[in-house]
Parts: structure tokens; C-alpha cells; sequence
């Protein structure tokens, strides 16, 4: 029984059902319970938060990235995915306080000042968080001091920052300029990302790494993790 | 089951409805006066019965003027079929064609004589020997009987591709004069189930052909009502004049009953006039010179309004393809061909360039777009082909194909309708009441729906421009895919009954 | 005198009128509810006062939902001019557009921070080193204020260009958000004599940029009369967001009387519907919006339809400017702005591939085709650009150009009319009466008159494709034309009055 | 007066006007002689033959050669001012007959059996006869027995046959051997050209040049005058 509500949690990743109603890839699963019916179930039958973690979603969300590496998921299959594992972490979130499991790690993002778009932040947002981390969205056109402010006081391990415009990337620098008055540099890394930034230009401000795409970000902060 | 076409909905015209009948009645009064030389005396007895004026060319006992009143061409034109059906081996890739509807056909096109290899050499760079790329060469030499399967077998699963006409001319050592219709017949119909046009080399072969078709379609009746095999004939030349072996070929396939696209392939500034509203007004004439010929020989004979006009080039007086002129002719006689409601054959994808590359790529996509907008019914789009037709290149024709898809998926209609609004107007609304204002999660539902047009199917994945060689390998995988031969029996009866197909052409005798 | 423009006689629509009237019924609705959220104080304060119904959103002293009825829009609506003039230093690339003519003014597009420098290395056959090939190569960089020059200068020679958009962002060391906007506007302005149209960087800088363009002009009256620079401002964030800033600017613009495009940009799938209905209601409301807020903040501003709507590509959501839906939804634009009778700034030419090649002349020559024949009055046409407008690259600019010129020659109306017609029935009876029957001799009187098409121009002499090198041929060429600096005397009066422009680019002081 | 009319015969060449009536290449000759009417003007003042074709029309058309290849002009304009010369050439004949000079050669021309395409044939026609050659022109549809009959009888220097079906080029062949046959093959230059055929194929019947152009043949025929 346990096996068999593992095993459904994982298949509803895979096919990106967060509950009942969503279709996922094709129709075979309509009607059945998604990812948040099977999460109950599973917490009514006992069944351990690390099996349904390890055996569960992330091996769900492994053969989603599997299916996007060999494009035949695509980026929207992804996120229903990521955000169906999102969800199942908030709901196990109070059980692993309890039992004191700690997360991957906790992660802030934010756009920079004077830039508001978010569609790549919030990407990023929803993999991270699918991906097992803990996220906490700063939102956009977001000033320096409140990004340091949020550093000092909750200690993120890991600060995402984005920009689109070329116009607001010098704010980056100001960011991680800031981080450094306030001596908090090397308590975090410090990623960057947006259409505007590069590779030289993570170098040049001083950042640990530039992600090109949301995917980036997660491979980024795994290697950390696998390297802690 | 029959094949879809693209529905043009709106088509592209150039030409007002005063702009149309000018040419019309132009095309009129050419036929009266010049009216046509006739170097085929067949068609001149023909026309002759039929009310027009027939007068012998001064000191010469092998050509004939003939003057057409506009009576005979319009009750000719009558009864020309407003829909023609062209069969196919596999019934699912019929062709049903209405003359007055804008739904378009992509048909290969025309007979090369080079076929075009390609190859990807590595070159190293002089000065950082570390450099290594791969250049795509292209290779010409003479087409054989063995590159007309190929492309036959290729163009079988080119999903764009309505029709096979044979685009490669097979000059083995072993084809003669005599033997060359059954085997280009036999190798096109043997490896592509879809329709096949192609011309006659010899009218001799012509019972020998209809033949191979009766033995594959399943007998005189079945072909009949399936008629997998139709011709194209040039019967004039121009200006205005009516050849004597290809109106013969002409007159005997009209006597047949099978569909025959007529063909005219003026040059303007050679052979037509060099302005438009000239090689409009004359290539119509001959158009219909040539349809009327067939009516009156057989009424009902299912003909395509077969137009391939050209502009010279300037610098050589050889076919421009290339020109944009030649496009805005072909569009032009799209519309002419509307206005008598008789199907279209039209061309586009031509060009100058002599192999496939940035020009090539320029040149054809014009023709492409703008004339499969105009909405013809059979579209001769030289897949594949460059230099003026003269060559054949595979890779090319699987391009061509891609970017077909893209023409199909532009001429789509909008999905706009009150249904439709009202889901749309209400994801708005959610998505506005939410923070992140996103609509990822409405995609899914469409994603693989065929509703979405893909990327550029030959995008690589790192900087360079790597469309040759995807093309390439989609190429090759083509070519590994199995095609659907003739049976057996069949192939036993064609090759006992039909005298001349090269032994090598029988897959069931080469297994052994 | 004014530039020509390419008049589109008959203008490539895909929308019925019934769909226009949804999606206009449709935008209407959404204006009214959900509404737009505003980020900008000024603009709640001045739809308030002109009917709006304004509400605080709960929490947040920084924004606003804004309802507004389908009144306030259509009165708007009544005082947006019909014909918007931009005006030119050189009064001859003067441009007039009318809402309700489809005449194609081609115009740069975008700004980009990649600069795309191209070389053409030799390399050596593998295995056959006596076979030596140029290969293009193309190496990124960031563009510099000699970049945006450079560009402007070839810009000024490319004749299909009518007017030039800040391709290039200036990213040099000594360039500051606080000058950046008067190095822009001074570098394009110095290069190029046709219309300038940019973004503002900071809205610090609009005095000093006002300034510059007066002093150039001749003064406040002659740049009202001649308004050589205009603005775009992407006020409304996608979906339905009125930005903070941009809209600051905006108002600031519009206050002063200067040509503005208003410009939404909307990615399907992600900030709009995927669905084809839900873009075009959406945009439509949102460009609206825009144009709205700037009749009420001074009734008669010349405003553009500004539509960038792109679909979203399902591989990383990125902007698919290759897709077909990204012409689809232009095509869209151009008619609804033409329901409304304002001029439409639309977008062509965009591409996803990174570099000149295959995939990118493909991608760009379908929307470049399809989006001009919708005949859209301002056809931001992306000249140079790649990788989704961001990177620019000098060599496609010289090869769109080209291309330009033969959609505007496709687009040329034919010639066919009763006295043409007469002249060609003479010829054709007079040739039919030869023995040779040529009409060479008639191509004289026309070979010169520009009314043939040339052959494509970067044709070789050879088989090989040698595109890229000719363009390249030819980029040197226009790179060497001289152009008509601003006068020793503004330039003068121009470094002393407005602050900031690097010393580097009067080009009076660099002779010295 | 006599340098005027040679130097307005060969102004006339490159402009291409054959008479008064022909507009040329720009208007600021228009309604002034042509080269048949400058020519009548010439004989009348008993200039010699000889000057008008070497300063007048040989270097007149020099020059068309030469905007030609550098694109200035095209293929009409060049059959303009051929056909202008070779007008001239057909008032010279009886004068050069009569003093016995020679002409650069004669040459044959045919399509050959089966082909009925004749543009590039009779293009070969006018720019031969401008260059100063006696082009005898066979028509289209000429049979084997037709071509060795006038090969036998008129002797011509040089013979081209044209053909632009695959079907007919083999044709091409069956003049060659019956040439052969006759034994006339050695007394003839044959030149082939069309769309069909090609420099693998001339070789490989036998012919002495394939002629990729029209042009071609002017200068194969100009290289065996020289080399003879």
C-alpha cells in the first residue's frame, strides 16, 4: 500500500499533477488523485517524510529532468512538476521541523532596483523550491539595503539576483558591494542571472556565479551542496 | 481519405478584377490575331473542325497559322472539369483539386539533369591548427535511375509533399530513348505511394506506361477512378507556336482520359514580352490555346492550367528564377486560372543559386511564401532543386520541406471566436488577481496539441549555424525509412508485361 | 519632399471584421475589468479625472487597480492624431504616416548589447591542404559609443533604412546612467541625417536631449515643426501593469508634444494567454491603455500603436521572435491598428538564431515578407539584429537591406492597364511575325528604367555560395561613404550647452 | 570629316544604334544617325573598308566587350550594337568581296534534330556576325544528312550545334559520326552548347568545345583564328 502511494506520488510528478483536477502529460491519469491527494494519504498511512521525499519527488523530479535533457519535456512540464514537489514540501515542511530534517538550504531572490520584470525570477523561484529548497521571494525593483537587511537577519545560504535591463545590472554590484560594507559577503553566495548579464560580468561585480537559465541555478546550488 | 492541402483562406492576389479581364480579353484577341503557328497538323484538323481559321504557312508545308475566335476557346473552356482527382497508389494521398477554391498541393518539381551530392569535409583553421570545422561541399554529377528512387523514397516521407513529379532526369549508360518513360515510371511509382506526373520521352512508351499504371491501380477501371499517373506536356512554345511531337504526345494522352497539366514556360524578354501586362496576356493565350486543343479532342479531359513563366536574366538572357518577377507571373496566373475556375499548376522555390546556401535560401523562400499565398491549386515548388531547375539536391528538398511546415503554419487561420474569448478573458482575470501574474500553467493544455508552431527544426544547439548538417542527418534517417513497393505479384506482371524496366529496378529479384 | 515608404496596395490581413470587433469588444471589456494595476501616481491621478474608477490595492501605498470604461478609452481615442509626421535632419528622410494608409516605413530596431564583429579566417582542407576556403566567423563583444557610430553611419547609406532606432548600447567605461542618453542621442544624430528614435535612460536627461534636438533643428518652433528624435516608452508591463518609471517618462514626453510610440510587449505564455485570442485582447488593451493616459495628459500627442508581441518558446520560455505566432500576432496589430487609424509601430526581422546563417535568413525573411505585406506604417524591422534582438551585427544589416529592397520591389503594383496592354499587342503580333520570334529588342528602353528587378545582389561569380563575402564587400564600402556631420557651430553650441557628451565624438575637436 | 563619321560609326556600335530610330543607351544621341546611316555617309566619302571596320566597328564593339564584362552593360545591350555591326558588315560584303579581303571565317549554326529551342542559337548567330564572322544559320529540327550536306558543299570553318533537351544532346553525337563518315570531321571546328549538355560531354563525343555561353563561342572562335 505504502509502495503503491510512493510510487502514484512519483508518477503524479512526472506528469506534473499537482491534484486531481490538472491533466498532466495525456489523459491516462484524469480524475485520479495528483501529488497533494497522495501527499494526505500518505501522511495519513505513516509513511516516512524522507521515503516520500527521496523515493517519491525527487525521483519523480529526476525523470522530469531526465525528459526535459531529452526534449521531450518542455519547460512548462517542468514547472507543473517542480511546482506540484513545491507544494508537497510545504505540506511536509511542519512534519520535518519536527522531526528537525533540515532542508537543502534556503534560498532569497530578488529583482534588482529598478527592475521589475520577473518571469525568470519566479521560474527560478518555483524550480528551486521543486528542487528542495527552502525559497524566499524578495519580488522585484527590490533595494540593496532591504536585500542586506534580509541577509543579516534570516542567513540565507544562497541570494539570487536578477535583472533584465542593462540599465539596472550596475545595481548588482551595488548589491554585492553592500553585502560587503555590512562584512555578510561570505555568508552567501551570491548568484546572478538575467538576460543583460554574462559570465565576464559575474566576474567583473565580484558574484560566485551567473546562471544563463533557472536550470543553471539549480546545478549551481546542488554543486554547492554536493561540495558543503 | 484524401490528402489536406493548405486552405488559403484570403488569398493573395496582385491583379484587380478590370486588371483580369484586360488580360482576358488581351489573350483574346492574340489568339485571333497573331493566333498560333501550328507545326502539328493533327491539332490543326482538330482546331479546324471546331471553327478556327486555318491558313498555310507561305513556303512551308510543315506549319499552319491558325486563328482562334474567342467563341471556340470560351465553349472550349466549358467543359474543362472545375475539379480534377489525381489518384495515388495509396488511395490516403489523393489529390482532389476544385479550380475555384485556394487550396493548395505541394508537388516536387521538374527534371534535372545533375544531381547534387553533399558531403561535410573537415577543414582546419591555417593559423590555430586546433580549429577544426566541418564545411558542407556540394558535389555535382550526371542523375541516374538510382538517385530517382531516393528521391522518390525521400519525398514518400517529406510530410509536406503532396505529389511526386520526377526531379531527376536518369541518364545511366543502359537508358535509351526507348526504355527510359517505364523505367523513370516504374522507379518513381515503386518507391513514393503518392501521386506521380511526369513527362513523356517518347510516345511510343505510352501504352507501355498506362500499362505499368492499369497492372498498380488494379485494371483500366480502377485507374480510371484512380489515376495514380498524370502527364505534363509542353505543348507550346513561345511565343504562340504548337509543337509537333509534344501536341502529338498531347492529343494521345487527352484520348486517354488522365489528368495532363498544360504547360507554358514563356520567357519574358526572350520569348514573351519583357513588360508584364505582354507575357500575362501571352501566356494565358497559350494556356488556353492548349486546354482548348484538349477539349475539343476529348471534352471533360481533366487538364491543370499549367503556367511556368520566367523573366530572363540580364546578364546572360537565361531563366531568372531567381527574379522577383518570375514570382509576381506566377501569382498573376494563379488569379488568371481562378477566373476560369480550372486548377493551377504553378511554381515556386525556384532560384538562381547553383547550390543550397544563403542565396538559395533568399531566393526561394520569396517564391515559396508569396506564390503558396496566392493559393494555387497544384504547387510545383521545386523541392530540392537549384541553378534554374537544373540540379537536384536532396538536402535541399528536405529544407524545403521544414520550411513548407512553416508556410503551412503561417496560412492558418486565427482561432478568434466568441468560445474561444470567453476562456481567454477569464485566464486574463485569474492571472491578474494572482501576484506573480503568469500564464505558464494555461500552456500545457495546448502544448501538444499541434497548436503551437515548433522552433526552427534545424536549430543547433550551440552558437554556429549548424542547419546543414541537421538537415543532413534528418536526411539520412530519412532515406533509412523503409518504403511501401509494389507487391510482389504485381512487380512480377509489370516487369512480364512490360517490356524495357532495367532488371536492376526489381527489389523481390535483387533480395534473392 | 519626404521619404516613399512602400505603399501596400492590398494589405495582408488575417482577421475577419467580426474578429477585429471581438478583439476590440474584448480589450474594451478588459480595460474594465481586471482592469490595469498602476505603479505610477501621476497617470491614477490623471485617468481619475477623466472617468476612471480607481481603487488602492489592499497593503500597498504604491499601487493602484485602475477600471476604465470603455468611454474614457473611446474618447481618448478621438484626439490621437490620424497622421503623425517625424521629422529629419535632412528634411528629405522627412516621414509622414497615415493611420489608414498602409504605407511600410522601414525603421532599425532595438537596442542590443552585443556588438557582432565578423572576420573571415582561412582554413585548410584536412586532407587536401592545397584547398584553402574563407569561413565566416562571428565574434561578440559589447558595443561601445563607436559601435552606435558606426552603425548609425551605415544606417544613413542603406537606402531601404527611413529611419534609425539606437541598435547598439553604448557600454563604455566612461558612459553613466546620467549620460548616457545625451552620448546616444548625440552619436546617432551626428552620424545619421534621418529620423532618430530612442528610449530614455533617465528621465534626468529628457531636458538636455530636448535641448540638443532644438539646437540641431534650429530652435523650440523648428523642432515642433521638424520633430527629428521621438521616443519609445514601454509604460505598460505585461500583463496590464502600469510601470512606475517608463510611464514618468511617458508623461514627461507627451507633455512636451514629441512623436511617442507606445509600446507593449507581451510574451504568449508566460505575461499573455497562449492562445492567439488572449495575446490580441490583451495587447490591444494594453497598447490602449497607453495611448489613453497620453491624450488625457495632452490631447493630440502624436502617439504610435507600439506592438512587440512574441511568443513564448517552450524549450526555456524565452522570447521566440523565429516563432510564426511572433508575425502572426504583428499582422494582428497592424490591423487593429488600422481599425483604429493610428500609425502602427510593428516589428519584423526578428530571429532566435545567434548568428548570420541559414537559420537566421529563413527566420527573418518570413516575418520580414509577411509582416510588410500587412502593411504596417512603422516596420521596426530589426536590421542587424539576432539572438532575439541582442546582439547586432553590421553584416545582416547591409543583407536585410538587400532583402528590403525586393519585398519592396514584390510589393510593386502591376503595370497592366489599356495603354500598356496596346503597346505589348503590337509587339507580340510584330515578333510573331519574325522568324525568329525575340523579344530582345524590347528590353532595351526598359533595362535602365528601374522597372526590372536586378539579380540577387550578392550573387557570385562562381558555384560557391559567397554571400556573406560580397555583403561584407559591400559593409566596407558604406563604412567608407562619408556622412553629413552636425556643423561645426551646433556641435560647438551643442558641447556647451548640454553636459556629458564624451569629448571623443565632436568630430571638429578629434581633426585637430 | 572622315575621322568624325569612323569616330560616330563606333560611338554608334557601343551605343547600339543600328538607325536614326534607335534610342542607344542614354537620349543624347536621339534623332542623330545610326551605323547604317553613318555607313552610307562613309562609303559615299570612299572611306576605306578596312578603317571602318578596325576604327569604327571592331573597336567599337571592343569597347561593348569591355562594359560587358564589367557589368556596365548586358546581354541586350551587347545584341544591340552586334546587331548593329553586323548590318554594317552585310552593306561591306559587297565592297570587301570586290576587294577580294576576307572575312574572319564562316560559321554554321543548327539545333539539332528533336530540339526545337532556338534562343540561344540565334543569340550565337547575332554576336558571331558581330564579331565579324559569315554566321549561316540552319534553323531548328536540322537532321544529321542536312548539317554534313552543308558542311560538304559550303565548307564553313566552324559549326556549332545547340540542343537544350537531355533527350536530343545525343544527337549531338550522330552529327559528329556522320561527319566522321563523310569524312569532313577534320575540315570543321564543331562547338556544342545548351542547357543539357556540358565540357564532359563535348569530350566525350568528340566535339572540339562546349561553349558554356554565348559568349564562349566568340572567344573559342577568336582563339583558333589566332592560332591559326
Amino acid at each position: 500500500m505504502s509502495k503503491d502511494t510512493i510510487a502514484a506520488i512519483k508518477e503524479n510528478v512526472i506528469q506534473g499533477r499537482k491534484t486531481q483536477e490538472d491533466v498532466g502529460i495525456d489523459d491516462t491519469l484524469a480524475g485520479t488523485p495528483g501529488v497533494m491527494e497522495l501527499m494526505e494519504q500518505a501522511l495519513e498511512d505513516n509513511i516516512s517524510p524522507q521515503s516520500i521525499i527521496t523515493e517519491g519527488l525527487t525521483a519523480g523530479m529526476e525523470v522530469v529532468g531526465e525528459k526535459f535533457s531529452s526534449k521531450e519535456y518542455f519547460i512548462p512540464d517542468m514547472l507543473a512538476s517542480a511546482e506540484a514537489v513545491g507544494a508537497a514540501m510545504d505540506v511536509l515542511k511542519p512534519v520535518l521541523e519536527k522531526a528537525k530534517v533540515e532542508t537543502k538550504g534556503r534560498f532569497a531572490i530578488a529583482t534588482v532596483k529598478g527592475d521589475i520584470h520577473d518571469i525568470g525570477k519566479n521560474i527560478v523561484a518555483i524550480l528551486l523550491k521543486g528542487a528542495g529548497y527552502e525559497v524566499h521571494d524578495l519580488g522585484i525593483d527590490v533595494p540593496a539595503e532591504k536585500i542586506v537587511e534580509f541577509v543579516r537577519e534570516e542567513k540565507p545560504g544562497y541570494l539570487g539576483l536578477s535583472a533584465l535591463l542593462t540599465t539596472t545590472m550596475t545595481e548588482m554590484g551595488v548589491v554585492i558591494g553592500a553585502l560587503k560594507e555590512s562584512s555578510l559577503r561570505n555568508s552567501v553566495k551570491v548568484l546572478i542571472g538575467g538576460a543583460a548579464v554574462s559570465d565576464e560580468f559575474a566576474r567583473e561585480i565580484g558574484a560566485d556565479a551567473y546562471c544563463a537559465d533557472a536550470f543553471s541555478a539549480v546545478r549551481a546550488l546542488d554543486s554547492y551542496q554536493k561540495a558543503s | 481519405m484524401a490528402r489536406q492541402g493548405i486552405l488559403v483562406d484570403r488569398p493573395y492576389e496582385r491583379l484587380t478584377g478590370e486588371q483580369v479581364q484586360l488580360i482576358h480579353q488581351s489573350s483574346m484577341d492574340i489568339l485571333r490575331d497573331p493566333g498560333l503557328i501550328s507545326f502539328n497538323k493533327e491539332a490543326v484538323e482538330v482546331l479546324d473542325g471546331h471553327g478556327a481559321v486555318i491558313e498555310s504557312v507561305a513556303g512551308d508545308h510543315r506549319s499552319w497559322k491558325v486563328s482562334l475566335p474567342e467563341q471556340v476557346v470560351v465553349e472550349a473552356l466549358k467543359s474543362a472539369p472545375r475539379t480534377v482527382k489525381l489518384g495515388a497508389r495509396n488511395p490516403d494521398n489523393t489529390v482532389v483539386m476544385h479550380g475555384d477554391e485556394p487550396k493548395v498541393y505541394l508537388i516536387t518539381g521538374s527534371e534535372t539533369n545533375i544531381w547534387l551530392d553533399v558531403d561535410f569535409p573537415t577543414y582546419v583553421h591555417k593559423s590555430d591548427p586546433a580549429r577544426e570545422i566541418k564545411v558542407p561541399e556540394f558535389k555535382p554529377r550526371r542523375g541516374t535511375v538510382e538517385d530517382l528512387c531516393q528521391s522518390a523514397r525521400v519525398c514518400e516521407h517529406l510530410e509536406m509533399v503532396d505529389g511526386f513529379i520526377r526531379n531527376v532526369n536518369i541518364q545511366d549508360r543502359d537508358i535509351t530513348e526507348q526504355n527510359k518513360d517505364v523505367n523513370k515510371y516504374f522507379a518513381s511509382l515503386n518507391n513514393n505511394t503518392k501521386h506521380f506526373m511526369s513527362g513523356l520521352t517518347s510516345l511510343d512508351q505510352l501504352d507501355n506506361v498506362v500499362r505499368m499504371a492499369e497492372l498498380i491501380a488494379g485494371g483500366e477501371k480502377a485507374l480510371e477512378d484512380n489515376p495514380i499517373i498524370s502527364f505534363i506536356t509542353c505543348l507550346v512554345k513561345s511565343p504562340l507556336q504548337l509543337v509537333q511531337d509534344t501536341t502529338d504526345t498531347f492529343i494521345a494522352v487527352c484520348r486517354r482520359g488522365l489528368p495532363v497539366a498544360v504547360s507554358s514556360s514563356p520567357q519574358a524578354g526572350t520569348t514573351a514580352p519583357i513588360k508584364e501586362a505582354g507575357i500575362m496576356a501571352q501566356i494565358n493565350a497559350e494556356v488556353l490555346a492548349g486546354i482548348t486543343l484538349g477539349q475539343l479532342v476529348k471534352p471533360g479531359t481533366p487538364v491543370l492550367y499549367g503556367s511556368v513563366p520566367v523573366r530572363a536574366r540580364m546578364d546572360t538572357l537565361n531563366d531568372s528564377y531567381g527574379a522577383i518577377e518570375t514570382s509576381q507571373y506566377n501569382i498573376d496566373c494563379v488569379q488568371m486560372a481562378r477566373f476560369y475556375g480550372i486548377p493551377n499548376y504553378s511554381t515556386s522555390g525556384v532560384c538562381d543559386s547553383k547550390i543550397p546556401g544563403q542565396q538559395s535560401s533568399v531566393e526561394r523562400l520569396f517564391s515559396d511564401i508569396v506564390v503558396a499565398m496566392a493559393g494555387p491549386q497544384y504547387l510545383h515548388c521545386a523541392f530540392g532543386l537549384l541553378d534554374c531547375n537544373s540540379v537536384f539536391c536532396l538536402l535541399q528538398a528536405v529544407l524545403d520541406d521544414a520550411h513548407f511546415r512553416m508556410i503551412e503554419f503561417l496560412l492558418r487561420q486565427p482561432r478568434i471566436d466568441q468560445a474561444e474569448m470567453e476562456v481567454v478573458l477569464k485566464q486574463i482575470r485569474t492571472v491578474a488577481a494572482t501576484p506573480q501574474k503568469l500564464y505558464i500553467n494555461y500552456i500545457r493544455p495546448v502544448l501538444r496539441s499541434g497548436e503551437l508552431s515548433g522552433i526552427y527544426p534545424f536549430e543547433g544547439s550551440g552558437e554556429a549555424d549548424q542547419v546543414f548538417e541537421l538537415a543532413h542527418e534528418r536526411m539520412q534517417e530519412l532515406l533509412a525509412m523503409p518504403v511501401e513497393h509494389i507487391d510482389r505479384e504485381t512487380t512480377a506482371r509489370i516487369f512480364e508485361e512490360v517490356p524495357g524496366i532495367l532488371p536492376r529496378l526489381n527489389v523481390y529479384e535483387r533480395e534473392n
